[in-house]
């Protein structure tokens, strides 16, 4: 696949607190294609989010600091006058949030958040923008676009809500959107609902999406490569049905083993021992290390890269490549099965 | 939804006004209480000279209309309030220390103080939300701690030390500004202005402080809130996210903090009027409290009761004009 | 079906919340029907999981059930007794035998008790007899916690600890039944895995019963015996968990294919159903599902007419034998012509519109 | 931004986190507030100060009634500035402004900490029994505390030292005597509601909160739900609120003192000794600047103390 | 006095304006005659508006506390034991505009009916009980007074119910002066004719012209008076010197304007710039200290000797005041230099030493120097006081410290306007001396007055207290203040109670401690009240005011402030009015070419 429209190559974003520095993203990198949807997943603090609002320059300079690069379509993104940027930023790559009430303005209707998105990227009639602000809304599906214009964000329902988001960040026609948890919020079969529109979009007018979200089971119906988080790192990369038919790292392996089944029985679930390392206080060498069944002395020492071991699928893992499917099923040692307090 | 909603506006707003028909009786019956059960003067004896025959008193009492119970007394009171009295409506009697009629005497005063509360209202707020805004825009600067100091430095200021350091230092010192007391615009706009400007500093600057403080904090919370992310997200210009996202949303709380400060200004300038020797509503109501001249105590009393009640129900109904999460629905 | 003995059950259970209007006068416009005509039944020692979308009602039952809030009608039996009224000294009794662990591992916690505190509060409330300290101690141990963190408070420990110190006050009074509502929703999935694994591990050893509470059907199904659907207030199915799979109730099919599944499992094709659930305050007539429901449209055969009966009659949940049962006209054979119709109804504006306002 | 705070409440290094009650973990963190730490001390000194008062009285060698009418005042009657005896000059009445200061300090101190104290106490008391009780007595008190903010302070507070003042038992049957009773009592008056609601509030919402309901799941009284669950949690809003409340209590003093309405004259307050200040400001400054500058440092102080104590309790405050 | 070197100065031309300024007016009925009972209004009236049929020369010191006739022809010699009184009304004396006519007899006669009229509240119409027939009148039952009868237009008759030897100074008082029906009737609640006063002397309020008095309804108020921030006064052009004196009136200025300030040091600012001439506040003592030390400024300040005495009245109903060895020990330890300087040291007030201010008697060579507890300095004696405090029950230790627990937290009722305020620690320390210690309720003038005045207070200590004359007969000081008749539950002046009789207190709900006999003056008062005015009628009241202070002792008095003017120096010629206690208006001139 050579059409890569993001490229994130070893971002590093570190945030000051009065404690020392939260390395919330160490040494990331990812790409993103035009066209498909690239699912990140990880738990709650591995860095996902972080990682896009480093990518759309949102994170605030005061206190974060952000290192490596962001490419989009070539042009490193981190070093582009603040100006330029907000010409990326809208036109070029849109984004949504996972609280559709809490991302939309109170106060402002419906309709005006969206054609004040047009008027500030080209020179275009307060009537038109609107027009164009209700035919957004007509495309993301909802009825009687034009009503709902004029309403307020608490007078829509939470699905509704989150199709307006995603009709602002469509409506200048951006080359990729980044939807950070986008149904999270939203009742299952509302989510199925958004999922599928979101991906009848991408397919429809060639978005490239990158999709965030916690549960792997909701990047797995949708993306086409997916990425594991851990403590600020991908751990692993590859297309989807790879990286969940036949995952390489162990963590993606107790990410995998602890989910209940929809059609499984009572079996007990193997969870993943331990908790993740906090942030500022990172252990040496592999994240995973201290949680991992199969851990080796190397594991201690380095930090392992992603590497690319079949086509398209990368692991960051010290574990040898044969006979990984065989340790899965035999682990080596397992910690104590508890998880320490942060 | 419109023509419901104002249906229902309308109801909100007949309620409000009828809790504050309540508190205004509460209010002026309290008022009344106080004056009759708790303190030691008798008005008339007063009114009735150095040494009255207690025919005389009698009679003052009856022309007074304190020869009957305090409760007919109230009655009577808010039967000529209703209908008005031969000084006109509302009526609101005579001084009983002067003999002259509240009313006319109500207005003057009342625009003194009007004056003083509106022009340290836009003072506070010309000052307080540019210092807020830059402070929220610039947290932890130098900027931001020296102002937070400042305004505390400022809120913790007796507001009558404050007067009378300034007038000390502008007026009896310097010689830069008139002293206390007084001059309708009309007569001369310049010394009007002069008059009135330590007072309205006198009066601003800690809500100045105050206000500086809520807005830093509420445009604090607003920048951290997800719709100024996404916002940004859109692209917008940074001075169109502050201006029309942040400020909009930080400013909109303002409004009934506000009101209702103004509201409380009106019957609370007692400190700064006295310090100043503006003939308002505040040094009115001291006069008629320790002269135990209780037409000028209800009187005054009746308009700040009523500036809260009416001044927080507009701010009440703005507030929902502006912000569509709290119209009733 | 009713079983012979169950330790719990419902008999139509109801629950309105008045809906008020105005500030200085308050007075009921209408009312939230959370919960209407509830019938259930869990045995001894086994587990009923009640899986529903947001504002489905299933809090309120289990809240209902643990005796928390007054049900509007209907009753609540304990082994054949009716607890609904019961309080004072009786309901004290009660709650040893009920207890109730919450979604939110912090907020169910109180940030100015230790874990010590809050774990002990049921034995200090009851004055159960014994040495305290050791108990807890060992309620501590029981869920997996070292009884040296008894001492510190929420904050000091992490989500998943949390919800153990939670199970953990759930279990000092050895009660019967264990209303769980969320256990796990607020949890990562690695930390989901090792409170599912307690739940077993301690209903195995101690032969309690679970009433489970969640929106989502994988961990319905792993810990259930039994399952039921519900739907704006009311039981649309019910099913052993085994069997949920392959559902009758149209709106179960949706929830089944529209509930990501496994990763890497199979997927079956989406019952995407147009629209938001309805307002419980208005809730549609007839069968509540109606507006919604891909099923009626496959009968009528037109995306946009929905069969009379579905409009005008609430079906009753019928039981269809081994233990299931379905509240639906026209129960589901195969879910794929649902998809289909589910299709074309999206695409009709009308009916969209319809059900989402 | 959306900045996971959770993480950043939890990622404090081992030794603030472990093992430490939660008041010592305020007291962590108040100390770091290097504004509000300075304060405390001030008024802390200033609280020995009050206290050894006659001490400094006597090394000064002027008692704070003392008059010293024939060195400290001309044949006018008009007061002389500072020297090196007086070092703040003299009042009116040939007083030592200095040592009136030290005393004044007392008022203003036992006025903060008791009617904040008691009006905090009734805020507490009756909005934790609103709140949590709600119906006709949250009802009743609630619009009691509407009518009192709405009633004029300053009209009520004249009235009440007019009636208190006119038998030598004050008024009540003698439980309320002028001077610094009645100011506290009228400040009690005032300032209850405004603890009152910020209480009903945070009980209301507590109320609701999940441990509340847990601690009825395991069948605690509802009596012991109000005191053990709910009324710690309110702990960090009452403080907060409450040391906010010390200086406006002083303020208010200083209030009435300064419109005659306050402790009597033979009690050196510094509302009292700016009232006569007012009086004298154009010609004998040190009587204003003195007392005033005291007073404005505490109520400062207080306002900075407050301000820590609020950082120290709510973190995410500041910002 | 200290009046006699800085009260009269200069002679002045006509014309110019004086012009004063004032913080507030303070008037009590609003400028209306009839109910009217300030000293400002007073002084304004007497001098300016209002003639009256016997009147003052409004000058300083004793002569100018002597009646001389004004309106009427002559003074009167009173017929039937001080009973029957008869005037005759000058000529060519008119009213001002809008009324212009001739004042005659029934203008007199109707002021009176407006005094007796309920419901104008004259506040000083206890003055009037005496005419005959006035109480028929108040009451309805009669539509004339009868005891006044006019048998003519100039003739004017009184007809007392009493002998009433002092009525000729009650019929110097403003309300008694002529007042014409047609205008007045219009006006029937109290004070309303204070803004439509039609004057009989030489000024009037600017704007009378053009009032329209054809009917009630048509009657605006002039427009050179607004109660709350002017009053101008014009010449009035049917003023006829001729009818009046120089000696009472030389009326030079064209005009007066009494400007409302509000803040009191820009108009002593003002005053030093020549800005405005005088005021009708009394400068505070810095600003005065501040002129009087600079050499080329200290002619500007004048004064006049007040016919007041300031002073601390004791009850005598109440421990421990029930002991006249105590109030003894109060006097004499009282540091009334003290006091004085509290006020502003010597030029504000002279010393006190007993009851009526020395210039309300003709002759007061056999009271001058008067002092029955004279200490060294008056600045109270130690040894004295303690030697009075021995023999009082409440020293039962004889240490000449009051010991008992009476003498504690003695509950005091004290006023907290500024130079009051001053007095507190004085008196606080003087009395801590003989062991006395005082709970103080320091409260603003009228709490403090209302509080005293209510007998069923028993307050036991009052300071800062003060009387002054309405005329200056020393029956006005002691009749309201020592008689028991005057005693009443609310508004009693006689706040010692003297001459409480246990029938009397148990009425008022007052107790006599056990063993205490309040004295009583009644019958002294009464026998010093019969005399016909003069000097054996002075001798009584002098002799009366030494028992007062020797064996009664009520008061501790200790001040008769001086009235102090600060004046511009535009004023060419100035005098105090000793009858009203003001500025003798009548008498002022201003540099006339200096203002326009
Ligand atoms: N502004 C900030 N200041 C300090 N730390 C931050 C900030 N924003 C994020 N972090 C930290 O960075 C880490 C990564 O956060 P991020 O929001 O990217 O996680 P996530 O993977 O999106 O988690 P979730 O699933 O909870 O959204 C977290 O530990 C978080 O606490
Ligand atoms: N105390 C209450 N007062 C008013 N309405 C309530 C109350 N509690 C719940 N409801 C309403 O009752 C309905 C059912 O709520 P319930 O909490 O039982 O749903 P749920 O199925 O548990 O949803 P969720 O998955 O969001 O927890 C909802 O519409 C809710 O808004
Ligand atoms: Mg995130
Ligand atoms: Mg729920």
């Amino acid at each position: 696949m050579s059409d890569v429209l993001l490229e994130i190559e070893n971002l590093h974003v570190t945030f000051a607190s009065p404690h020392g520095p939260i390395r919330a993203v160490d040494g990331l990198s990812l790409r993103a294609e035009r066209g498909a949807t690239l699912g990140v997943v990880g738990e709650s603090g591995s860095g996902k989010s972080v990682t896009f609002l480093a990518a759309m320059r949102l994170l605030d300079p005061a206190t974060a600091t952000v290192s490596g690069r962001i490419r989009l379509d070539g042009v490193d993104l981190l070093t582009l006058p603040s100006r330029e940027m907000q010409t990326v930023r809208g036109p070029r790559i849109g984004m949504i949030f996972q609280d559709p009430l809490a991302a939309l303005h109170p106060l402002l209707r419906v309709g005006d958040q969206i054609s004040e998105t047009l008027r500030a990227h080209g020179d275009i009639s307060r009537r038109d923008a609107s027009d164009r602000a209700v035919a957004a809304l007509r495309r993301v599906g909802i009825p009687s676009p034009d009503e709902r214009a004029r309403q307020y964000p608490h007078e829509l329902s939470g699905g509704m809500r989150q199709r307006v988001m995603i009709a602002m960040a469509l409506v200048l026609e951006p080359e990729l959107l980044i939807a950070d948890e986008p149904t999270t919020a939203l009742d299952t079969t509302v989510e199925a609902q958004i999922l599928a529109l979101i991906d009848d979009l991408r397919t429809r007018i060639g978005l490239g999406v990158v999709l965030i979200s916690h549960s792997l089971a909701t990047v797995s119906q949708v993306a086409d490569t997916v990425a594991v988080m851990y403590a600020g790192r991908a751990i692993e990369r590859g297309p989807c049905s790879d990286v969940f038919g036949q995952p390489q790292h162990p963590y993606t392996w107790g990410l995998l083993d602890s989910l209940p089944a929809v059609d499984g029985g009572h079996e007990s679930l193997t969870p993943i021992p331990g908790a993740p390392p906090s942030l500022a206080d990172l252990p040496p060498g592999c994240r995973f290390g201290p949680r991992c069944g199969y851990r080796m002395p190397a594991c201690g020492e380095r930090v392992p890269d992603l590497v690319e071991r079949h086509a398209g699928h990368a692991d960051a893992c010290i574990l040898p490549m044969d006979g990984r499917e065989g340790l899965r099923r035999a682990p080596i040692a397992h910690p104590a099965n508890s998880e320490p307090a942060p | 939804m419109g023509g419901e909603c104002i249906c229902v506006m309308g109801r909100y707003i007949l309620r409000r006004l009828l809790w504050t028909l309540v508190v205004i009786l509460i209010v002026t019956l309290v008022t009344f209480v106080i004056f009759y059960v708790l303190p030691s003067g008798d008005p008339a004896v007063r009114f009735a000279g150095k040494e009255p025959t207690q025919q005389v008193v009698a009679q003052v009492r009856r022309d007074l209309g304190l020869n009957h119970n305090v409760a007919v007394q109230y009655l009577l009171y808010l039967k000529r309030l209703v209908v008005g009295d031969k000084y006109g409506w509302p009526g609101l009697g005579f001084s009983y220390t002067t003999g002259g009629a509240i009313a006319p005497q109500l207005w003057q005063r009342a625009q003194i103080t009007l004056q003083l509360v509106l022009g340290a209202a836009v003072i506070w707020m010309l000052i307080g939300i540019p210092v807020g805004v830059y402070a929220a825009l610039k947290p932890r600067s130098a900027f931001d701690r020296s102002s937070l100091l400042v305004g505390l430095v400022f809120i913790s200021t007796p507001v009558f030390w404050l007067g009378m350091l300034l007038l000390w230092l502008f007026w009896a010192t310097l010689g830069w500004l008139p002293g206390t007391g007084y001059v309708t615009f009309t007569t001369d706009p310049v010394a009007w202005a002069g008059h009135m400007l330590m007072p309205w500093l006198t009066l601003s600057l800690a809500f100045a402080a105050i206000y500086a403080r809520i807005i830093r904090g509420k445009m604090l919370d607003t920048l951290g809130e997800d719709y100024i992310r996404t916002a940004r997200a859109k692209g917008l210009p940074e001075r169109r996210v502050v201006t029309h996202h942040a400020l909009r949303a930080s400013l909109v709380p303002i409004v009934t903090l506000l009101a209702v400060d103004i509201a409380t200004l009106i019957g609370g300038t007692v400190v700064v009027e006295d310090v100043f020797n503006l003939q308002g509503l505040g040094s009115w109501v001291l006069y008629g409290a320790q002269n135990q001249d209780l037409p000028i105590t209800l009187a005054v009393t009746l308009v700040a009761t009523i500036a809260v009640s009416l001044l927080s129900l507009m701010a009440d109904v703005i507030y929902a004009y502006l912000d569509p999460r709290v119209r009733p629905r | 079906m009713t079983d012979p003995a169950p330790l719990i059950a419902t008999e139509g259970l109801t629950k309105r919340f008045p809906v008020t209007r105005g500030i200085l006068f308050a007075h009921t416009v209408g009312a939230v029907h959370a919960v209407e005509d509830v019938h259930l039944a869990v045995r001894r020692g086994r587990t009923l999981g009640i899986v529903g979308e947001s504002g489905s009602g299933k809090s309120t039952t289990g809240r209902m059930i643990a005796r928390l809030i007054d049900p509007t009608a209907g009753t609540v039996l304990l082994e054949g007794t009716d607890i609904t009224r019961v309080g004072g000294a009786e309901l004290r009794v009660l709650r040893r035998r009920i207890q109730m662990v919450f979604q939110d591992p912090t907020g169910a916690l109180n940030p100015r008790h230790t874990a010590n505190q809050i774990v002990g509060a049921p034995l200090r409330v009851h004055h159960v007899a014994g040495n305290r300290a050791v108990r807890v101690a060992a309620l501590l141990e029981q869920v997996g916690l070292s009884p040296d963190l008894g001492d510190r408070y929420p904050h000091e420990f992490s989500g998943g600890q949390r919800q153990r110190i939670g199970i953990a006050r759930a279990l000092a009074l050895e009660p019967d039944l264990i209303v769980l509502d969320e256990p796990v929703s607020a949890l990562d999935v690695s930390v989901q895995a090792h409170i599912l694994n307690l739940l077993t591990d301690l209903q195995r050893a101690h032969g309690m019963t679970y009433i489970v509470i969640s929106h989502d059907l994988g961990v319905i199904r792993h810990l259930a015996d039994e399952v039921a659907v519900m739907y704006l207030g009311r039981i649309v199915e019910r099913a052993p968990a085994a069997s949920i799979a392959a559902p009758f109730h149209p709106y179960t099919a949706a929830l089944l294919t529209a509930a990501p599944g496994r990763p890497g499992a199979a997927h079956r094709r989406r019952i995407l159903l147009p629209g938001d659930p309805p307002s419980p305050i208005t809730p549609p007539s007839g069968c509540a599902f109606h507006p919604r429901c891909p099923k009626a449209r496959v009968i009528s055969g037109d995306p946009n007419v929905v069969p009379e009966r579905c409009r005008t009659d609430a079906p009753p949940l019928d039981n269809l034998g081994r233990g299931r049962s379905v509240a639906c006209w026209s129960p589901v054979a195969t879910t794929d012509d649902l998809v289909g119709a589910a299709e074309a109804m999206s695409a009709a504006p009308d009916i969209a519109r319809a059900t989402s306002d | 931004m959306s900045v996971d705070v959770s993480i950043l409440e939890s990622a404090q290094p081992p030794a603030l986190g472990t093992g430490r009650s939660p008041a010592a973990l305020m007291w962590l963190r108040f100390r770091v507030n290097r504004a509000a730490y300075v304060s405390l001390i001030f008024l802390v000194v200033l609280t020995v100060a009050a206290i050894a008062a006659p001490l400094i009285a006597h090394l000064a060698g002027h008692g704070p009634n003392d008059l010293y009418r024939t060195s400290m005042l001309d044949s006018f009657g008009n007061p002389k500035g500072p020297t090196l005896h007086f070092w703040f000059g003299a009042d009116a009445s040939g007083r030592d402004v200095f040592v009136r200061v030290i005393y004044g300090a007392r008022v203003s101190l036992i006025v903060g900490v008791v009617a904040t104290g008691i009006a905090a106490t009734i805020g507490v008391v009756f909005g934790l029994i609103a709140g949590f009780r709600g119906g006709g007595l949250d009802t009743l008190l609630s619009r009691t505390s509407d009518v009192v903010l709405a009633l004029p302070v300053l009209l009520f507070a004249i009235g009440l030292s007019s009636a208190c003042s006119n038998t030598a038992q004050g008024c009540v049957g003698g439980a309320v005597t002028p001077g610094l009773n009645l100011v506290i009592v009228i400040i009690v008056i005032f300032a209850w509601p405004a603890m009152f609601r910020i209480v009903r509030a945070a009980t209301l919402s507590l109320r609701e909160s999940t441990f509340v309901e847990a601690g009825r799941a395991v069948g605690m009284t509802g009596r012991s739900i109000m005191f053990r669950e709910v009324l710690p949690n309110l702990i960090s809003p009452v403080v907060v609120y409450a040391a906010l409340m010390i200086p406006e209590s002083i303020l208010f003093e200083a209030y009435l003192s300064f419109l005659g309405l306050g402790v009597p004259g033979t009690t050196p307050s510094w509302g009292g000794m700016l009232e006569q200040a007012s009086q004298y400001y154009t010609t004998a400054w040190w009587l204003m600047v003195f007392p005033g500058v005291f007073l404005l440092a505490t109520i400062l102080a207080f306002n900075l103390v407050a301000d820590g104590v609020r950082d120290a309790f709510d973190p995410k405050a500041t910002k | 006095g200290g009046s006699s070197g800085s009260a009269a100065s200069g002679s002045g031309s006509r014309g110019g304006t004086y012009r004063v300024e004032a913080t507030d007016f303070g008037f009590s009925n609003n400028f209306d005659p009839t109910g009217e009972y300030t000293t400002n209004a007073w002084g304004i009236y007497r001098g300016l508006l209002i003639r009256t049929l016997v009147g003052y020369k409004m000058i300083a010191g004793v002569p100018g506390n002597q009646l001389v006739p004004d309106l009427a022809t002559a003074l009167p010699t009173p017929t039937g034991n001080n009973t029957v009184w008869t005037f005759t009304i000058k000529t060519g004396v008119r009213f001002a505009p809008p009324v212009n006519r001739v004042i005659t007899s029934q203008d007199v006669a109707y002021a009176f009916q407006r005094i007796a009229t309920p419901a104008l509240a004259a506040q000083y119409g206890f003055y009037y009980s005496t005419i005959a027939g006035i109480d028929a009148f108040a009451s309805g039952k009669s539509k004339t007074i009868s005891g006044i009868t006019t048998p003519n237009t100039r003739t004017i008759v009184f007809h007392l119910s009493q002998p009433t030897p002092d009525f000729l100074y009650r019929l110097s008082l403003p309300a008694a002066g002529p007042i014409p029906r047609e205008v007045a009737k219009c006006f029937t609640a109290p004070g309303g004719y204070g803004r439509d006063l039609v004057s009989s002397g030489p000024y009037m309020i600017q704007g009378s012209p053009t009032v329209n008095v054809s009917a009630c309804g048509a009657i605006t108020p002039m427009s050179g008076f607004d109660p709350s921030s002017k009053l101008v006064l014009v010449r009035n052009p049917n003023y006829n010197p001729a009818t009046d004196s120089t000696a009472m009136r030389t009326a030079l200025p064209n005009g007066f304007t009494f400007t409302i300030n509000t803040n009191q040091r820009d108009i002593f600012d003002r005053i030093q710039a020549g800005l405005t001439d005088d005021s009708l506040n009394a400068p505070p003592a810095s600003i005065v200290a501040q002129v009087a030390g600079n050499a080329s400024q200290r002619h500007l300040i004048h004064s006049g000797l007040s016919d007041s005495t300031k002073y601390i009245s004791m009850n005598l109903a109440q421990a421990p005041f029930d002991d006249i060895h105590v109030r003894k020990a109060v006097n004499l330890i009282m540091d009334k230099a003290g006091l004085q300087q509290a006020n502003g040291g010597p030029l504000f007030g002279e010393l006190a030493t007993h009851i009526v201010p020395n210039t309300m008697y003709n002759d007061a060579s056999s009271i001058t120097g008067y002092d029955p507890y004279a200490t060294p300095g008056s600045s109270g004696s130690v040894s004295a006081a303690q030697a009075e405090m021995h023999q009082s029950k409440y020293d039962p230790k004889h240490d000449g410290l009051c010991d008992a627990s009476a003498c504690k937290d003695v509950f005091t009722i004290a006023v907290n306007t500024s130079q009051d305020t001053n007095e507190i620690p004085v008196v606080q320390s003087a009395l801590g001396r003989i062991g006395i210690t005082l709970n103080i309720r320091a409260l603003p003038p009228s709490s403090a007055g209302a509080t005293v005045s209510t007998v069923a207070n028993n307050v036991p200590l009052a300071l800062s207290q003060g009387f002054s004359k309405d005329y200056a007969d020393p029956s006005t000081f002691f009749t309201p203040l020592f008689e028991s008749s005057s005693i009443a539950p609310t508004g009693n002046l006689n706040e010692s109670l003297v001459g409480l009789t246990p029938a009397l207190a148990h009425q008022l709900g007052v107790k006599i401690p056990a063993g205490v006999t309040i004295p009583s003056v009644d019958a002294k008062i009464a026998a010093c009240d019969a005399i016909p005015t003069g000097s054996d009628r002075q001798s009584c009241w002098i002799a009366l005011d030494k028992y007062v202070m020797e064996s009664v002792v009520p008061w501790a008095p200790y001040l008769t402030q001086h009235d102090i003017h600060l004046l511009g120096s535009d004023v060419t010629a100035w005098d105090y009015d000793q009858s009203s206690n003001t500025t003798a208006y009548s008498h002022v001139a201003v540099a006339a070419n200096k203002q326009g």
